[in-house]
């Protein structure tokens, strides 16, 4: 395993000068790499190193670095090995490259969070509306969407249901944890 | 009395050679003289059908020397039909090639003269009642018949008619053994005296001698092995040539096969044997033809199949069967011109006539696809056309011999003659036109000559008793062997009186 | 009941009433969590069906529409719509907290938090979830309506189409549906 | 004039009777079918509830006239069925239509009204309607193979077309054609399995798959109709077979003791089975159920 | 001069008339072919009488025309069919390329199914059936798809069949040395058993070419589908009977005096209870309208084969009874197919649906010929039907009633494919703008339809003139005698079956639909197709809903076996093996002089060896 893990992280650091590993134990190996090599690494890991399956692609809305973190997680069926591409999107012109050329399934996932996060893959081709609707809003899953506000002014509300509404302080006072400030202002 | 027979031999040659002389005078007389020597033939041969109707067969003795040692010209009722139908068939083609690919001068002269020398001597074949005198006659033709072939001077052209010219060579050659054998048995050359005598002849030289003739009319008559040399000559020759052979050359030729089997030996077993050698032929060429991916070709092996017809028919031997070959051979002669004067139209500008380069024809040329139509679904035999009616006198003459294999045979390969030609016939009004060809209009010659034969096939097969009663008489001639001998050996002895 | 009432049933109605309450046929529209309640209900342990409550396989055969649990805005679209496609009398039962209040997403950003703005509910069950026994207990009161003739939910609607409709393109703002046709 | 009202007369009665015994069936199918499922269940005269609140329903709605005249059919059919059919052995009481032939004249009135409501299925432009009615027409021309050969078996045995004098047969003999001719009887019974369409052939109008299929777009009146013609149809069916293979009923109550027996077979059939799809319904009433019926024709004519 | 002359005359001349005046004007022309087709049916129902002869010669034949009840039967059927195709044809061709051609070969063809019905002698009949072939040829040519493979089809089996009668016919005329057909048929005990067997099949061939039945049949779906609807009325619904009528005069007029003509009957009976299922099937699997109907067409003609060859008198008054109404039922189905495409350009029933609300009343007249078809009372279509099984358990054929009913039985399911596929199911979009069709196209299909409805009711309208044909062949006449053997007839006493039935039928619809009607009549209310419970959702216009792809696949995968493996598929692997045959053939004409001069030799020499026993 530790072989398999260390020949993977030798060949794509020959290959690929920009990435950066991350060891973890068991089968799991992270790269991190610029935007500009997220097609041709994933091409490479795909078509010479036999990770055959796409397993899911998600995002991390780095509210202070002002960046979004986009993972890709692909798994290797003869080797038994996850390897997680790291990558990040400016958050101010989130446009990165479509890779459903290469997995099929990548384009749901694509469409995903171009609704929820506003992420602009280019040449991605799909319908506009996937998951919301008639959505007007902001993309909701961005960490400055509230959507309590959003909620309270879009769906009437039932009076009468005072209790609980904000249980932050209360989470605070019972874990004693101090929760930062921006986590202040977007989460409850 | 408007003439006699031999003036049928004495004007068109008399006129072959007139043309080029006439031609320094008159150009146009080159293509005009031949039409009106073929005219004034036609009303005399109908004059003399009338007569021989009236008053029986006019034997005619030339240079004054009688039976069995002249030379003389019967116009029987048989002869006089052939002779009729040649020479209508002559003159149809002559208003169709009139102007056809506008052939200069010096080559309408050839082709005017050889045409007329093949049209003389396919009627001198069947006029004639010597023997020798026929095997001139058919000299005559073949080499016409092998210029007219590469009368296109073209490579492909010069192969076939030099194909043409070896195949019948053996023919000659046959012919003259056969004539050699006969006369150095009975010392005669006179056909009626040869039938007259036949029976003094030794068995195994009879038969030597009716083989080699066999062999050497067969090649003539298209039977099967020996045809060899006929898909290329009709392919390669011009198209009324092609309508010349098959509706006058071929019908010379079997006339003279018939006439040796029918009248000159009484072998038995010949018309078994004809039937199954028709059979043969007529089975493998209609099976050649569907393949053909040349129209003329295709043509031609449609012809070689029909005249295999002819010979089954023939072969049954009744009075039926022998109505049933003319009235075949008149039929085949008018539609199958029919089919190469127009089918020629419909690969004109073509120089490999393929069948796929007529499509969609249709719509440029209406009348001609609609001659070359009427022409297919008649020769299959579809009522009521005239095809129908011979077919019908065939399969009713095989009936009453109980020949039922005959008729089985017959109409399966029927059904294979319909799929080629029809095939041919959709393409042409349902495919779409080939970009490159460009169809040439008929001229209105070629149109009055192919409307002619059409209207022919629709009086026939409206209106058969138009022409059976001709047949019959004639049919009746070919069989009473005695009567023939008779007129023709009597003439001699009253002209010696 | 008064003869003479104004409100009193005559005798049709009450006969029809009886029938109708006795014949409930629901159409479950399985939304959220509450789907799952609807099986123990229907099979042999709280068996519905001995009060007559059946499932119909599709809105036009349907006479009580359930709600099992919180609507996002576009399946609140689909149930307007099947609601709509019912057949007089009919009747809603909202099932769970989430369609009284919004229940635990009272805040989410997509989903309605008070049915009874969008559709006329007869009936409210109260539960996150509620237990099977209260959902017989909702069709028991439901029955009782249907009898008292007081189950008007449909009537309200058409009544007032306007309200309703109001409410409901406010939150589906892409209003892609055919005119209201029973 | 005097024979027509007769008719009439005799039609109303038999359709009265048919309509609650049918409807009764049709509860005490869910009632049975409850307690084998160890449910307390609705009551066994919950069907006339249901067929009330359909009658009672307000509104309806329609996608063309077929679908408005898609019930009618069926109804037509059901009621032919029992004008047909002889619902005692005495014809005195309900006097109906019988004639000698009515047998074939049965099996094709017998497809007239679903071939109807097929029609309005189709208008209604809901595809599951279309879809369960391809998968019905498809499983009746299953059924009807073994069907239609334990009637020739019968029809060669007894020499006759008519469901009196097979009737009558058994009357005169006492022996019930069941007995006499088992093999008829059984292609008979398994065909019947799915002509009440309950399960294992319950496909074409599938709740959890096709929504009802051909009744899917079908609420208040149109359902309240063709219920009361599947109730009434359902009896007439019954008392076809009762008719056919034993022996007739003297009176109501042995007739309705007599179909709700035979009523059992394709009822608890149902109950216990899976469902097959269309092309293995077809496979089963070709499998079987025919050579039970090649058997009978068999034995019809040897025997 | 004869009147039997002059229709024919008629015909001819209008027919050539027609062809010409299409270079005049195409108002001409329509006026010239309809008035030929009146003054033919007018001149012959008026001025032609049964029992009219004439004779004349030709070629030396003996040829007679004439007319008898058995005739007059079929041209009944040729004539009302033909006048209907006329009317219809004129609106449905409006703007077509061709259409003096096509309007002369539907007049030849008309003719020359006259001509069939009408010659009292072999040749004639021969004639005018070759004429039929090649009339119908030409239309089944006319638009110019698929010619090579239909039309070459179409023309190859019929002259197979005819070329197979031709070669019967000169065995009788080289036997008995005359051409007449009642003189052959009164010969014809006195043949030799080996004619006496050959004879009927040689002719049956013929007749089940164009009878379409079993295994001669694939010519027919291509033909069909591939002629103008507006003559595929009449393909299907008149000429392909012109093979039933040669049937009937075979089977009762020579088959009925073989020794063994059981095994004759048996096996043509089964041969058309096959046909009738194995259509049926194919039916039910095809997408294409014409093609559905076409193989219907042969199913339909199988079940009349199978009467024909029972032959009991019952069994025979079913075939004549169902063989009109074929001509009906089929007729205005064609015809609606041909409104159908003329009005939308397409006959798929995946890609036309919901034309019910646009067309209605080609939806009437295709559901009143539908309902004749699946021989559903109370419409014609039972009373043959009915009368069928009652003969076939009469003369013991009970397998083949089974075989029989299975086959009607499934043809329900093409029956509803064809109202669902065009007229049902959801309105669509791109079909909205579609018209009725031109009342010239709708009266015409709208009185047959009716005609369905009619003989339902009162089938003793065709009953008479077919028991008066069976008169002609021999049979006793079925007219009282038969009427009340029947079941049909037995218990009301009456000639006029099944009425009290009809009137109970419609009485308890009419009944229900009223119920149905005033229920709620004010809270009833018509949606649109579109305003279906689909979950909840709203189709979109431009989404197809309608299920029409793989329409019936259950079906097809339960009788699968059955159709794996089409007769169309032996034909084409021994066309192409005789192909290659000919290939080979034409190889012996290999180009070269010097083999020809071989052959030549090799001819000579075979011949001197064999010389003695050639020449012996």
């Amino acid at each position: 395993m530790e072989e398999i893990k260390s020949t993977i992280i030798q060949r794509i650091k020959t290959h690929f000068s920009d990435a950066t590993e991350k060891e973890y134990p068991y089968n799991r190996v992270d790269f991190s790499v610029k935007k500009e090599t997220i097609p041709a690494i994933l091409f490479y890991l795909k078509d010479e190193m036999g990770f055959k399956h796409l397993s899911h692609i998600s995002c991390i809305d780095w509210l202070e670095e002002n960046e979004f973190e986009v993972v890709f997680i692909v798994w290797s069926p003869t080797d038994k090995i996850k390897v997680f591409v790291h990558t990040r999107v400016d958050r101010e012109n989130p446009v990165m490259d479509n890779v459903d050329m290469i997995w099929r399934q990548a384009n749901t996932y694509e469409r995903e969070m171009r609704e929820m996060f506003g992420i602009q893959f280019t040449g991605l081709e799909a319908p506009e509306e996937f998951l919301l609707e008639d959505w007007e809003g902001p993309p909701p899953m961005r960490r400055d969407f509230d959507t309590e506000a959003y909620a309270t002014n879009t769906y009437w509300e039932r009076p009468g249901r005072e209790d609980a509404k904000d249980i932050r302080e209360t989470i605070e006072k019972r874990s004693g944890e101090i929760l930062p400030d921006f986590a202040k202002k977007y989460t409850r | 009395m408007v003439g006699t027979p031999v003036l049928f031999i004495a004007i068109p040659l008399l006129a072959a050679f007139l043309i080029p002389l006439l031609g320094f005078v008159w150009k146009e007389s080159v293509r005009i003289l031949p039409g009106l020597v073929l005219l004034y033939l036609l009303y005399l041969a109908v004059n003399l059908m009338g007569q021989v109707a009236h008053s029986g067969t006019i034997v005619e003795v030339i240079a004054g020397w009688a039976p069995p040692w002249g030379i003389n010209l019967v116009f029987s009722p048989l002869t006089g039909l052939l002779t009729t139908l040649m020479i209508l068939m002559g003159f149809i083609i002559w208003i169709y090639s009139y102007r056809f690919k506008n052939i200069d001068f010096r080559e309408a002269v050839k082709y005017f003269i050889l045409l007329l020398m093949m049209i003389t001597g396919s009627v001198g074949i069947v006029l004639t009642g010597d023997i020798f005198n026929q095997f001139v006659f058919i000299e005559i033709t073949s080499i016409s018949a092998y210029a007219l072939t590469a009368f296109y001077k073209g490579r492909d052209s010069a192969e076939a008619s030099f194909k043409y010219l070896i195949i019948g060579s053996l023919s000659s050659m046959f012919l003259l053994l056969a004539i050699v054998l006969i006369y150095s048995q009975l010392g005669t050359l006179n056909m009626a005296d040869i039938a007259d005598k036949a029976h003094l002849m030794k068995p195994g030289f009879k038969i030597l001698a009716l083989i080699f003739f066999i062999t050497g009319l067969g090649i003539e008559a298209e039977i099967f092995p020996l045809n060899g040399w006929t898909p290329d000559a009709y392919a390669q020759a011009p198209g009324p040539v092609g309508a010349a052979f098959s509706g006058i050359v071929v019908k010379a030729g079997v006339y003279a096969m018939i006439r040796v089997i029918f009248t000159l030996f009484d072998v038995s077993g010949t018309h078994q044997f004809l039937i199954i050698i028709g059979m043969i032929t007529l089975i493998i060429a209609e099976m050649a033809a569907v393949k053909q991916d040349r129209l003329k070709r295709m043509l031609a092996y449609s012809s070689i199949g029909q005249m295999g017809l002819v010979i089954v028919a023939f072969g049954i031997g009744t009075e039926e069967g022998v109505f049933a070959a003319l009235f075949l051979m008149l039929n085949h002669a008018i539609i199958k011109s029919l089919l190469f004067l127009s089918g020629s139209y419909l690969v004109y500008n073509s120089t490999e006539k393929y069948i796929h380069e007529t499509d969609g024809l249709a719509k440029h040329l209406p009348i001609t696809s609609f001659l070359f139509a009427l022409g297919a679904i008649a020769i299959v035999g579809m009522p009521p056309f005239a095809g129908f009616w011979s077919k019908w006198s065939i399969l009713s003459a095989a009936a009453h011999s109980n020949m039922i294999l005959v008729i089985v045979l017959i109409l399966s390969v029927s059904i294979i003659e319909l799929v080629y030609y029809f095939r041919v016939v959709n393409r042409i009004y349902f495919f779409p036109k080939q970009k490159e060809v460009e169809p040439k209009r008929p001229t209105i010659n070629a149109l009055i000559a192919m409307s002619i034969l059409g209207i022919l096939i629709l009086v026939i097969g409206f209106y058969p008793d138009s022409v059976t009663g001709y047949l019959h008489s004639a049919s009746q001639s070919l069989l009473e062997k005695g009567k023939y001998i008779q007129d023709v050996l009597s003439t001699g002895q009253l002209f010696i009186q | 009941m008064m003869i003479n009432d104004k409100n009193s049933q005559k005798i049709v109605d009450i006969i029809q009433n009886y029938a109708r309450k006795h014949s409930l046929w629901i159409l479950a529209y399985g939304t959220g969590c509450g789907a799952i309640e609807i099986p123990p209900t229907m099979t042999s342990r709280y068996d519905a069906e001995r009060l007559g409550v059946r499932g119909a396989a599709t809105p036009r055969q349907a006479d009580v529409l359930l709600i099992t649990g919180y609507l996002t805005t576009k399946t609140l679209k689909r149930v307007i719509r099947v609601y709509e496609q019912m057949q007089d009398p009919k009747y809603v039962i909202g099932f769970g907290s989430c369609t009284i209040n919004g229940g635990m997403y009272w805040d989410s950003y997509n989903t309605i938090k008070a049915l009874d703005r969008y559709l006329p509910v007869d009936v409210f069950i109260n539960g996150c979830m509620p237990r099977p026994e209260a959902v017989l207990a909702g069709f028991a009161k439901l029955q009782e309506l249907i009898q008292a003739g007081k189950a008007d939910g449909a009537r309200k609607y058409k009544e007032n189409l306007e309200w309703y409709r109001a409410n409901q393109k406010k939150v589906i703002p892409n209003w892609r549906m055919p005119e209201y046709n029973w | 004039m005097q024979e027509i009202l007769q008719y009439t007369w005799g039609a109303l009665v038999s359709f009265v009777v048919a309509f609650t015994v049918g409807i009764t069936y049709m509860g005490l199918n869910r009632k049975i079918t409850a307690r084998v499922q160890n449910r307390i269940g609705p009551p066994w005269y919950q069907n006339f509830f249901d067929v009330l609140k359909l009658g009672s329903k307000e509104t309806s709605i329609h996608h063309g006239v077929m679908q408005h005249m898609g019930p009618a059919f069926i109804m037509v059919t059901a009621v032919m069925s029992l004008l047909i059919i002889p619902i005692l052995n005495d014809n005195r009481f309900f006097p109906n239509l019988n004639f000698h032939g009515d047998l074939v004249f049965l099996l094709y009135i017998m497809v007239f009204g679903p071939l109807g409501m097929a029609l309005g299925a189709g208008q209604t432009g809901n595809p599951n309607s279309a879809i369960g009615v391809t998968r019905g027409l498809s499983q009746m021309v299953g059924f009807e193979i073994p069907w239609v050969m334990a009637l020739v078996a019968l029809m060669i045995q007894y020499k006759t077309t008519s469901i009196v004098d097979l009737m009558n047969l058994q009357a005169e003999t006492g022996r019930w054609l069941m007995f006499t001719s088992p093999f008829a009887f059984l292609a008979a019974v398994l065909a019947m399995l799915g002509m009440f369409r309950y399960a294992p052939f319950d496909i074409v109008g599938a709740p959890q798959e096709l929504a009802s299929g051909p009744m899917s777009e079908n609420g208040g009146k149109y359902l309240f109709v063709m219920m009361s013609a599947g109730s009434v149809f359902a009896f007439a069916k019954l008392t076809l077979y009762v008719d056919l293979f034993m022996g007739g009923a003297n009176n109501l109550i042995i007739l309705v003791v007599k179909t709700f027996i035979l009523y059992l077979i394709p009822m608890l059939y149902g109950i216990v089975s899976p469902r097959y799809r269309t092309e293995q319904a077809i496979r089963y009433f070709w499998g079987w159920p025919s050579l039970f019926g090649l058997l009978a024709i068999l034995q019809a004519v040897f025997l | 001069m004869n009147m039997i002359y002059i229709v024919f005359i008629v015909l001819l001349g209008g027919a050539l008339l027609t062809f010409f005046a299409n270079r005049i004007s195409g108002l001409l022309r329509d006026t010239f072919f309809l008035l030929t087709i009146l003054a033919t049916t007018v001149l012959f129902f008026t001025k032609i009488h049964i029992g009219d002869t004439v004779s004349f010669t030709l070629a030396g034949l003996n040829l007679k025309w004439g007319l008898d009840a058995f005739g007059w039967y079929f041209s009944l059927i040729v004539l009302g069919l033909g006048t209907m195709a006329a009317f219809y044809a004129l609106s449905y061709m409006k703007g077509k390329d061709r259409l003096g051609y096509f309007y002369f070969s539907f007049l030849i063809s008309i003719l020359s199914m006259l001509g069939i019905l009408m010659s009292h002698d072999l040749v004639s009949f021969f004639i005018f059936w070759e004429v039929m072939t090649w009339s119908s040829y030409l239309i089944v040519i006319y638009s110019g798809r698929n010619v090579q493979k239909n039309g070459i089809n179409y023309i190859l089996l019929s002259a197979l069949g005819a070329y197979a009668m031709l070669t019967a016919i000169v065995m009788v005329y080289a036997n008995i040395h005359t051409l007449s057909i009642s003189e052959m048929i009164n010969t014809y005990p006195q043949f030799s058993h080996v004619q006496q067997v050959w004879l009927p099949v040689l002719f049956l061939m013929a007749f089940s070419v164009k009878a379409a039945m079993m295994p001669l049949h694939v010519w027919a779906p291509g033909a069909y589908s591939d002629a103008p609807m507006a003559y595929t009325s009449v393909f299907s619904g008149a000429l392909s009977k012109m093979g039933i009528y040669g049937m009937v005069i075979v089977f009762v007029s020579m088959i009925s005096y073989l020794p063994d003509d059981t095994l004759f009957k048996e096996t043509f009976a089964w041969l058309g209870a096959i046909t009738a299922i194995l259509g049926t099937l194919w039916a039910i699997a095809q997408d294409d309208a014409r093609k559905l109907l076409a193989y219907s067409s042969i199913a339909q003609l199988g079940y009349i084969i199978t009467g024909v060859a029972v032959g009991t008198d019952l069994a025979m008054l079913s075939a004549l009874f169902l063989a009109a109404l074929h001509a009906l039922f089929k007729g205005t189905l064609f015809m609606a197919v041909g409104a159908i495409e003329r009005q939308t350009g397409t006959v798929k029933f995946t890609e036309v649906t919901g034309l019910i609300r646009k067309m209605p009343w080609t939806f009437i007249a295709s559901l009143l010929a539908i309902i004749a078809l699946a021989g559903i009372p109370p419409l014609g279509g039972f009373v043959g039907k009915w009368m069928l099984y009652e003969s076939l358990i009469n003369s013991n054929h009970y397998i083949l009633v089974i075989a029989i009913f299975f086959a009607s039985t499934a043809a329900f399911l093409y029956c509803y494919k064809f109202l669902f596929g065009f007229f049902l199911g959801q309105e669509e979009k791109e079909w909205e703008n579609v018209k009725e069709a031109p009342a010239l196209m709708v009266l015409p299909m709208l009185i047959l339809a009716a005609g369905t409805l009619v003989l339902g009711t009162f089938p003793g309208i065709l009953l008479k003139p077919a028991d008066a044909a069976m008169q002609t062949l021999g049979y006793a006449s079925t007219e009282g005698h038969l009427w009340s053997m029947s079941i049909l007839f037995n218990e009301w006493g009456d000639q006029v079956l099944l009425r009290p039935l009809v009137y109970a039928i419609a009485g308890t619809f009419l009944f229900f639909l009223i119920i149905l009607t005033v229920k709620g009549w004010k809270n009833t209310r018509y949606v649109s197709t579109k305003d279906i419970s689909s979950s909840g959702e709203v189709p979109l216009e431009y989404e197809n809903l309608t299920f029409s792809v793989n329409f019936y696949q259950p079906f097809l995968r339960a009788v699968g076996p059955v159709m794996k493996k089409r007769m169309i598929y032996y034909y084409r692997e021994f066309g192409s093996g005789m192909e290659a045959l000919f290939d080979y053939s034409r190889r012996i004409y290999n180009g070269n002089g010097q083999t020809y001069a071989i052959y030549v030799m090799i001819f000579l020499v075979i011949i001197l060896l064999f010389k003695n026993s050639i020449f012996g």
